[in-house]
């Protein structure tokens, strides 16, 4: 069952991805990252002395600020705030700067569906660039459910729009390690499997669910080794095209 | 706020059982008491109140407005009192809102009364122009300048001053204004008939210290106060509006011979306040 | 629904005030109460487990939740005193009275709850310290200031705060010659007069008095008295809930 | 308190609320290795839940959920606004959860508690993708005059898992709503036709038929959390603290998966985990909806 998309991608199809970093001079690390025409830049000002109120002392604080395009902040912004600070938390080794706050600023440069994911891929890639001690690298893909039960994946707003339902997913990004593949088995799953963060919106039966799980895992190891390429280049803001 | 030693304090207390003061005075004597009318010309009408050191203003704007929906036959008032930090270090940027706060609460109670309206201070219907559309707003204004105790009952003579010193213009409203839409209304600037005050109260705040109550407490005897009753008294001896404040409890007995008392000093105030306004009203015509 | 919500009105009529002046007063109240007779209270402790100590109170159909918040660290603005200090907050729900906009007063009830409480706490047994007191109003039936009152003293009991007395309040409204006890939001809309008084009954000491509207010094006499001994009566109703509820922990 | 020799039986001199306070996580550990909860829960046991409807009176729907000593109150309130121009047959819904400050230590007056947008958001989306209220149903005069219902959920205690109480009252507080019965007066207005007189009698009621709000798949969550391989249901807020792995998993009652939340933690979720989950809340709509029957049938007895 063939549902063609307006941009003529195949289901599986992520839009063009750009990632540059470095691109600001002030901020201790900074990068943008673009799906398509969503694209986000994201700022990292390094671990700051002091933790905000009723935060824990022992541990690092991460803090989310999200500028929009234009206009307010309104309860969208600060919901994505929160899951975005939850999720950088579960990556981030806390333990080595406690007592500090790290802010990471989400500037919208300009959303055209998967906003969310685009700017956990933003940040990461930010963390990084600003040298902050992460366990492993998340990576984000939104999938949408089409009425017939048809997975897509990194829609465009549009699609996004007038889709039934559609999931921000974020897993971990697949790690190259010496250990044989059992050792690295949780749970009779590879860990890059486990979910990290995953936010629906609209109704959906439980097994398109989990098919929006296979192909969300499928297209991480695309993003993964994107990801990793334009870390490794040397030149830290070249624009890489993905494949 | 000046600090006051051990020794000050329990001066001030002695003194105060013995019915001497430390600037002379009785317990149940004002400081004395001066009013200038009209100062503010662009307002409808202003008085500024000196209570010895104690420095108060009071403006009256009376603007054209609506009637809100749940009132359709009463104009509106409405008060608010401003500390400057001219008068005391602790009013500068929000200090002073807290008490200013408190102050524009009391007073607005005191001189609207109860929701039906009796014993209110200004007659509400009288601001009406056309019924459920147009009348008159009056916007009160009060500003501290500097302040040494007794900020309520400073206030409370300003703004009877001030309203007897106020002038309505007198209004025409074109006929056949029909419909619910705001009937063309215009405003004449010469002709201005005059607010009647008589049943405008004045405040008076007795605080007690120890075991005694005294009248016009100053900023030091205000710093020993262990309560302090605020009652509004009109020109007929009615109660218009009673407030404790402070924090120590009071016997209900107390407070009853406190409003005795205050009836009593009510009535004195209230000529000298009355004699002062016509000196003002005098002394501003000729100039 | 993006953007700015459309502005809506309420379609429920206009509360349509009675003629103000209707002489022939009627001797029955519009809930068929007496006019000495207050409304029937429900009061009950321990409505709010994550607070240090709460209650819930019911006077007809005002309902009030109080929870206190233990002596706590004061904010650090605060300068150092040796003592504590009392903070107060009352908040009405946007469903608390039938009309949305309502409930601007609030801001006032905070400060004269303060008032109230201040002379009946011990302050100097928690100094350095903030005790916070914080109310909601889920329904507006008329008088809720007295009930905040009497349902935050026994909240502070439940907290364990340490209080010369229980503090109980109650309110009056004169309707023309008639004196009103414990008024609901009809009688308040048109009252004359009002007087609302919160003690200490067992010191007889009254620590808030408000009056509005137009009295005479004998009309002020008979309300205290009324009200004094309503407040009297609210007094044993908080002291056997107390009881009850320390009874109850026990078996 | 003996000097602690050994690490492990270091509990043992201590009293178990100071141990509690000390090191909750291994006080919480300590009961799953007995597969319980310090409040006797079983691991997968939810709290104890009821429900009741009509306790507001100033408003046109309302209820009151308590799931253990989380209790949340929320409340209808109708008012007439003129349809937006792009769907002038269509009503509106406006969704607000306020956290005042007596529900819990964390919340200041003045400054709203960071949690409170989020599970409004979240309860936004979960209502309106569940498409239980068919926004038609909320028109009057097509074009003229619609209803806009104020759904507002105050949160009176919050101790853990307050998403689960929030849906679940604002769906009981939406199933108790009757719906005022309105007339346009003369000048274009839409006034209550009053029950007790008729004043005019000319003037048939707009809505007569119109009497309650037929909901069609109502949404039902759970929430659970994820520590060390076991699933512990329907948390208490010391429970959410120090297990920071929270999936909330909303299903409706054709069993369509109306919202799976799990914003981030520190566990990773696998599939079968997630599975677990929604079996878990499968159970769960099961229970809520016999409460939410039981609530309506007694309600209509009235």
């Amino acid at each position: 069952m063939e549902v063609d998309r307006a941009d003529g991608r195949t289901a599986n199809q992520l839009r063009p991805l750009a990632c540059s970093r470095n691109v600001l001079n002030r901020a201790h690390g900074s990068a943008s990252w673009s799906q398509g025409d969503t694209k986000v830049l994201a700022a990292v000002y390094g671990p700051k002395a002091g933790t905000k109120k009723n935060e824990n002392p022992e541990k690092a604080c991460i803090e989310v600020i999200w500028r929009t395009k234009s206009g307010q902040n309104g309860k969208a912004e600060k919901e994505y705030e929160m899951i975005l600070k939850r999720t950088l938390q579960s990556i981030c080794v806390l333990t080595v700067y406690p007592n500090t706050t790290t802010s990471i600023i989400i500037q919208v440069v300009h959303d055209d569906g998967a906003l969310l994911p685009c700017a956990v891929n933003a940040a990461c890639a930010a963390l990084t660039d600003a040298g902050i001690p992460l366990k492993h690298l998340a990576v984000a893909i939104c999938c949408c459910v089409a009425d017939g039960g048809y997975v897509m994946l990194d829609p465009t707003m549009l699609e996004e729009q007038n889709m039934k339902a559609f999931a921000y997913l974020v897993f971990p990004n697949a790690t190259m390690c010496v250990l044989s593949d059992a050792a690295t088995l949780v749970d009779g799953e590879p860990k890059e499997h486990g979910v990290i963060t995953s936010v629906t919106h609209g109704a959906m039966a439980v097994d398109e669910y989990l098919l929006c799980l296979e192909r969300g895992r499928a297209a991480t190891a695309k993003l993964s080794d994107f990801l990793r390429r334009s870390l490794q280049s040397q030149v830290p803001s070249g624009q890489l095209e993905s494949a | 706020m000046v600090g006051l030693s051990a020794g000050e304090k329990h001066f001030i207390q002695g003194g105060i059982a013995q019915d001497l003061r430390t600037d002379g005075r009785k317990r149940l004597d004002f400081r004395p008491i001066s009013v200038e009318t009209g100062i503010i010309p662009q307002a409808s009408g202003s008085a500024r109140v000196r209570i010895g050191a104690t420095d108060v203003i009071a403006s009256v704007k009376a603007e054209l407005g609506k009637p809100n929906a749940s009132q359709p036959d009463k104009g509106k008032v409405s008060v608010h009192i401003d500390c400057s930090a001219t008068a005391e270090p602790a009013f500068e940027g929000r200090g002073g809102e807290e008490l200013s706060a408190e102050l524009s609460v009391s007073l607005q109670r005191c001189l609207l009364g109860g929701k039906s309206g009796s014993g209110a201070g200004i007659n509400l219907s009288s601001l009406i122009i056309v019924e459920g559309k147009v009348c008159w707003d009056l916007y009160i204004d009060g500003l501290v300048v500097s302040s040494d105790g007794n900020l309520l009952d400073a206030l409370g003579a300003a703004i009877k001053s001030a309203l007897s010193n106020t002038g309505i213009p007198k209004v025409q409203v074109a006929v056949g204004a029909s419909g619910d839409e705001q009937p063309e209304v215009d405003v004449s600037d010469e002709e201005f008939l005059q607010f009647d005050t008589s049943s405008v109260p004045i405040i008076v705040t007795l605080t007690k210290i120890g075991r005694h109550y005294i009248v016009d407490a100053t900023a030091d005897e205000e710093s020993l106060m262990s309560s302090a009753v605020s009652i509004s008294i009109n020109r007929r001896g009615q109660i218009c509006g009673l407030t404790k404040r402070g924090g120590a409890g009071l016997d209900p007995s107390v407070i009853l011979d406190m409003i005795s008392v205050a009836k009593h000093v009510s009535e004195q105030l209230m000529s000298k306040l009355d004699s002062e306004i016509a000196a003002a009203e005098a002394m501003e015509e000729d100039s | 629904m993006a953007g700015k919500t459309p502005t809506t009105y309420s379609p429920s009529p206009r509360l349509k005030s009675k003629p103000a002046k209707n002489d022939a007063y009627d001797s029955v109240r519009p809930d068929g109460r007496g006019f000495a007779q207050c409304r029937p209270a429900f009061m009950r402790t321990g409505a709010v487990n994550s607070a240090s100590g709460s209650a819930y109170a019911e006077f007809g159909n005002t309902k009030v939740i109080v929870s206190v918040f233990g002596p706590r660290e004061s904010k650090k603005a605060m300068m150092y005193s040796d003592l504590g200090r009392l903070n107060c907050n009352v908040s009405y729900t946007t469903f608390a009275s039938p009309s949305r906009a309502q409930g601007s007063d609030h801001k006032e009830f905070s400060t004269m709850l303060h008032k109230a409480l201040e002379g009946a706490i011990i302050l100097e047994t928690f100094p350095k310290t903030t005790v916070d007191v914080f109310a909601l109003i889920l329904e507006s039936g008329g008088g809720d200031l007295p009930v905040v009152i009497s349902c935050a003293s026994l909240a502070l009991a439940d907290a364990g705060i340490m209080m010369y007395d229980l503090v109980v309040s109650a309110s009056l409204s004169c309707l023309g010659p008639n004196l009103v006890i414990d008024p609901i939001n009809e009688e308040e809309s048109r009252e004359d007069g009002n007087l609302m008084i919160s003690c200490m009954p067992s010191r007889n000491e009254v620590t808030q008095l408000i009056i509005t509207g137009e009295w005479s010094t004998p009309k002020i006499n008979e309300a205290m008295r009324l009200c004094l001994d309503a407040c009297t009566k609210l007094s044993t109703i908080t002291r056997t809930c107390l009881k009850d509820a320390a009874s109850s922990t026990q078996d | 308190m003996g000097l602690p020799d050994a690490a492990g039986d270091l509990s043992s001199e201590m009293e178990v609320d100071a141990f509690r306070r000390l090191f909750p996580l291994r006080f919480h550990e300590r009961h799953l290795a007995e597969s319980i909860r310090p409040d006797g829960r079983p691991v997968g046991g939810a709290r104890d839940t009821s429900l009741a409807l009509g306790a507001v009176g100033s408003s046109d729907g309302s209820a009151l959920a308590k799931i253990g000593s989380t209790t949340m109150l929320a409340a209808v309130k109708m008012e007439v606004m003129t349809p937006l121009s792009e769907s002038p047959e269509e009503g509106c819904i406006a969704i607000e959860f306020h956290m005042p400050p007596i529900c819990s230590p964390l919340v200041r007056p003045g400054r709203p508690a960071d949690a409170a947008p989020v599970v409004a958001k979240q309860l936004n989306d979960t209502i309106v993708s569940s498409g239980m209220i068919n926004l038609k149903e909320l028109s009057l005069v097509s074009g003229k005059a619609a209803w806009m219902a104020y759904l507002d959920i105050y949160c009176l205690d919050a101790d853990g898992a307050l998403f689960d109480a929030a849906l679940l009252s604002a769906v009981a507080a939406l199933s108790h709503l009757r719906i005022p019965q309105v007339s346009l007066n003369d000048d274009g207005r839409v006034v209550v036709v009053s029950e007790e007189g008729e004043e005019k009698i000319d003037r048939e009621p707009v809505n007569k038929e119109k009497r309650k709000l037929n909901l069609t798949n109502i949404p039902f969550s759970l929430t659970c959390v994820l520590h060390k391989g076991y699933i512990l249901a329907d948390p208490t807020a010391e429970e959410e603290s120090i297990m920071g792995t929270l999936v909330t998993v909303a299903l409706d009652s054709s069993d369509q998966l109306v919202s799976l939340y799990k914003p981030g933690g520190p566990v990773l979720a696998h599939t079968s985990v997630l599975k677990d989950c929604v079996e878990l809340t499968k159970k769960r709509t099961v229970e809520l909806q016999k409460i939410l029957a039981e609530a309506i049938s007694d309600m209509d007895l009235e």
